[in-house]
């Protein structure tokens, strides 16, 4: 059985040209940047060679404003506690989009423990930002904004450029994640007035384990992790060089390719949301149209629930992922999904198919005769369909056992 | 999170799935906005669970459960039955990951509820022990309140038993 | 010209069985652990597969007590904020040797800055942390001490055990920065009573960009980096499956060989130091004689500065480090050092040799001829050699010029 | 931190090493204790340095500055010499890395002083102006305050100048 990848927003396949890379150095260049001796230079040059590479990917005007870290993750904790615990300049409000990564989120969470005001912007049925709304919630007493690029899990791309001028009328600054768009959209810093943006490797067909945050020069940060002062103070720890010249590589192929593929996976995506959605009674697309990722497919179908779609479908060789609460750590349904889906029993019947380079566009009818079928065994046995869902009835039961 | 062969098995092959119309018991349990709903459908002679049959709206985990307690409960007197506990269930499918657990208590509950059914339709009340979830991990620490409205019983983080019977 | 490293502790090459696993795991196994489908569980099961290797090696009982980080840094900044900030019982002080890796002393820093009070442990001139000292300083307001197993830049080892149960009588838990020590000493932390361990994969010959924090079951921290929840919510962002796997493996090897490897650097180690301070006048052994790391050769040669040092070794093959200011980014002699030896000019004058599996004992005398070589070269164009030095001169001319 | 390959010939091979007994000038700066020391000797002819020499305690961009300074300053008359800045060092070995500019000071440093010496035994006092560290880097903020006792003249994170003439 033929394995088809549908997921990449979870994990890419490494470039065999950068796995190639990699090995050489995992033998020749393991020296420190910091030591005197040829290997540390050896090494230094390489990290500073791929500073350059990440750099040129986003537009950024000078390499010095990479900074390199463990992981998109760490960067957007970096972006937002760092900016947050050293500019104590009175503006105590942190906002940030309701569709934002959990990483962002949780971040949110924390500043909110530590005494900041935080406040969510909202977004439309279709997960664009609200400009006026944002315009009202951004305010003279605001410290940083962070909104994505893009979403990964439901595609939709925000206007930058208009987000950043909102926010920097309003004297404070942009961190934008870039995780799921770079590579896939233009993104460039500078064209966009980002502040600070947020990359991945791996999302790049780099190794895992690396990532960057772009500091725009005259922005000032404090580190989140303390010791021999690496990345100008920013980043401690001895510095991952093969995976960061992995992660150069990565970047540089994707300035030459991404162009190409993108359109490639742009038609791989409208077929894939064509036949589904017009196949399948009660599918529905997440996300915008047009104004989404060229690499994600979001869908959404009535009275199944998630987990058991993906299972299912696994059992096929399609691999795919779902925002369902059954799936995650938490038991709690996606709050991006929940953000734009009408309830969340919608929201448990989702199904992310993200694409990439190794995706053939030959794979859609198979995989939409699977889906097809997985989708109608599951609701043959589920109870919810075929007959009227009275939300209200179940949420106010949910209240009452709450309140137990 | 890994499930068992046996769970797998299950989940994919669900055994006695569908309505019974004419049921002498019938349990829902579960919540749609939560993820997961059960109805359950029995027929009782002579005392016994001569029929059972399910729906569900849920995880693997959810379904594969709902799947084996139909198994466990057909044939057994409805004493028996009430005493199949969400262990027996987990364990007949041979374990289930921590965070799942709670899948288990579904099927089980959902067993009871339609025992109860019958019963109440015959005038019968049955009496309840009050369960309550623990305000933190006894294991882990684990902060629980967020999870009661799921009615947990395990640890999401470390899978030990969270509840108390008062 | 034949290169011999000598700088292990800044690097170590990895093993060649590692890089040849990993290669395999770039290709297949790129799968999230977080994810449902089959790459996501065989990703999970990777994952856990290491946790078990990883908790092996040192002893844990549970593999639920390892945490991944991306590196030791992270480790000890997870260990000691990680603690501090989540344990509000009144306790207020940290203390920490006065030779812990710098990683250490900058998060005790920071610590002092949110208002915790941080002591440090004196040591003897040989590097062993005063034990009586340590009784006195840590006391009932003491809620965490951080003391390394071993020194990488000076080698000596202490009495973990005698030092954890001084910690454990005040109440307090010991957190041990087991970077050079694991895989060249015996570490375990059930038998030395450690609370958390921090870990490197490098420093086994595993991947660079991984490492572990050991927290033993009951010791509660709390995250420094927030986002998914991975690693019991203590350290979120997707699992570096790959590297994670190559630190397993390299922790397994390490499992079986290090006795017998440790036993051969011992050998070399002997040799070099005793060739060296017998054939170079004042040249002196930092650290124990006995009580120190197998790999370790660390010395200090009267009259010259480290960096010269170094880079005169370099150019003929020899990779080495110093402790010198004039090496480090912030212009400082290493604490290290200055807590052991006589003057900050004998500190400037350091030079650490650490051995790994490359080495051999036949490099010995030419190492030894080099560095002979090249000490008397700077030696005889240092103003300092062959004179009467009167520090305290220089040190209230120091303090004149402070002053201005 | 990388050294030119200019930085690396003079640091192996340096040039006027040594000392001259009976020089007219001898100047000393940097301090042992903060891993630097130059001795820096000259002799005067015809109001030119007719030789040079010295002797270094230092890191490699001192070694290579000191040999760099005597070589621009040999046969230059000493208003000349003078006038041999930092950067002119810096540059004769193009460039430093950063952190070490302040190596350069050291050399240009050693020159003005050894001078001084010349001219003082000859009555003749040099004035001097006044520089001062700023607190914070003017272009990426970097914290100084804690560098001043090392005399920098240049931000060790960033490289620009940070001092200002008083
Ligand atoms: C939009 C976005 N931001 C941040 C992250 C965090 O990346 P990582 O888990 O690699 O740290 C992800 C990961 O999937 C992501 O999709
Ligand atoms: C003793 C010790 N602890 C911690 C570290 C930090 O390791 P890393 O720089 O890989 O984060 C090192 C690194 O050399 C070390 O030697
Ligand atoms: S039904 Fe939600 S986790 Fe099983
Ligand atoms: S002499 Fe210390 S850095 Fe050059």
């Amino acid at each position: 059985m033929r394995r088809i990848f549908l997921d990449h927003a979870s994990g890419c396949p490494m470039d065999a040209r950068v796995i190639k890379h990699m090995e050489e150095l995992y033998d020749k260049s393991f020296g420190n940047p910091s030591s005197l001796h040829t290997l540390g230079l050896d090494a230094r040059k390489k990290l500073e060679d791929s500073r350059e590479k990440v750099a040129k990917l986003i537009g950024a005007e000078r390499k010095e404003e990479i900074i390199f870290t463990s992981g998109a993750t760490e960067s957007n904790n970096l972006a937002l506690i760092g900016y947050a615990l050293r500019n104590k300049n009175g503006r105590r409000k942190v906002v940030v989009s309701k569709i934002e990564h959990i990483s962002i989120m949780n971040v949110a969470k924390y500043l909110s423990k530590l005494g900041f005001e935080v406040a969510y912007a909202p977004v439309d049925e279709y997960g664009r930002v609200k400009l006026p709304k944002l315009d009202e919630i951004v305010d003279s007493n605001t410290l940083i904004v962070s909104i994505a690029y893009a979403n990964g899990e439901i595609g939709t791309t925000q206007d930058i450029r208009a987000i950043s001028d909102i926010v920097h009328a309003k004297g404070a600054i942009l961190h934008s994640d870039g995780v799921p768009a770079v590579g896939r959209i233009p993104v460039n810093v500078v064209r966009d007035q980002v502040d600070m943006l947020t990359l991945s490797s791996n999302d790049l067909y780099g190794p895992k384990g690396v990532g960057a945050l772009y500091v725009k020069t005259g922005t000032r940060i404090q580190p989140i992790i303390f010791g021999g002062g690496q990345e100008k103070g920013l980043r401690s720890g001895t510095e991952n060089v093969p995976a960061i010249a992995g992660f150069g590589m990565a970047a540089e192929i994707m300035y030459k390719e991404w162009r190409e593929e993108s359109e490639r996976e742009k038609q791989i995506r409208d077929k894939l949301i064509d036949t589904l959605t017009s196949n399948i009674e009660q599918a529905y697309l997440n996300g915008h149209r047009t104004l989404r990722l060229p690499n994600n497919a979001s869908l959404r179908f009535i009275g199944i629930e998630g987990e058991s779609l993906v299972l299912n479908l696994d059992a096929y060789g399609i691999m795919a992922s779902t925002g369902s609460a059954c799936s995650s750590k938490t038991l709690e349904p996606s709050h991006v999904l929940m953000a734009i889906v009408p309830n969340e029993v919608e929201a448990h019947g989702s199904l992310m198919l993200t694409l990439g380079r190794d995706n053939r566009i030959e794979e859609v009818d198979q995989v939409s005769t699977v889906i097809k079928d997985v989708v109608s065994k599951l609701r043959a046995m589920s109870p919810l369909w075929g007959k009227p869902l009275d939300l209200e009835e179940w949420r106010q039961k949910m209240e009452h056992s709450e309140g137990e | 999170m890994t499930y068992s062969e046996k769970v797998l098995e299950h989940f994919r092959n669900p055994r006695n799935v569908g309505e019974i119309i004419d049921a002498d018991g019938v349990g829902t349990v579960g919540n749609p906005i939560c993820g997961d709903l059960l109805t359950l459908y029995i027929k009782v002679r002579d005392g016994k669970i001569s029929d059972i049959k399910f729906k569900t709206f849920g995880c693997g985990a959810a379904i594969a459960t709902s799947s084996m307690i139909t198994e466990l409960a057909k044939n057994k007197t409805l004493d028996e039955a009430l005493k199949i506990t969400r262990n027996d269930v987990a364990n007949a499918l041979e374990g289930l990951p921590p965070i799942k657990m709670h899948c288990s208590n579904l099927a089980a509950d959902g067993l009871k509820e339609a025992i109860k059914d019958y019963y109440s339709k015959r005038g019968v009340k049955l009496d309840e022990k009050k369960i309550i979830v623990l305000d933190d991990c006894p294991s882990c620490g684990f902060e629980l309140k967020p999870f009661r409205d799921k009615s947990i019983k395990f640890c999401p983080r470390c899978g030990v038993k969270v509840t108390k019977e008062v």
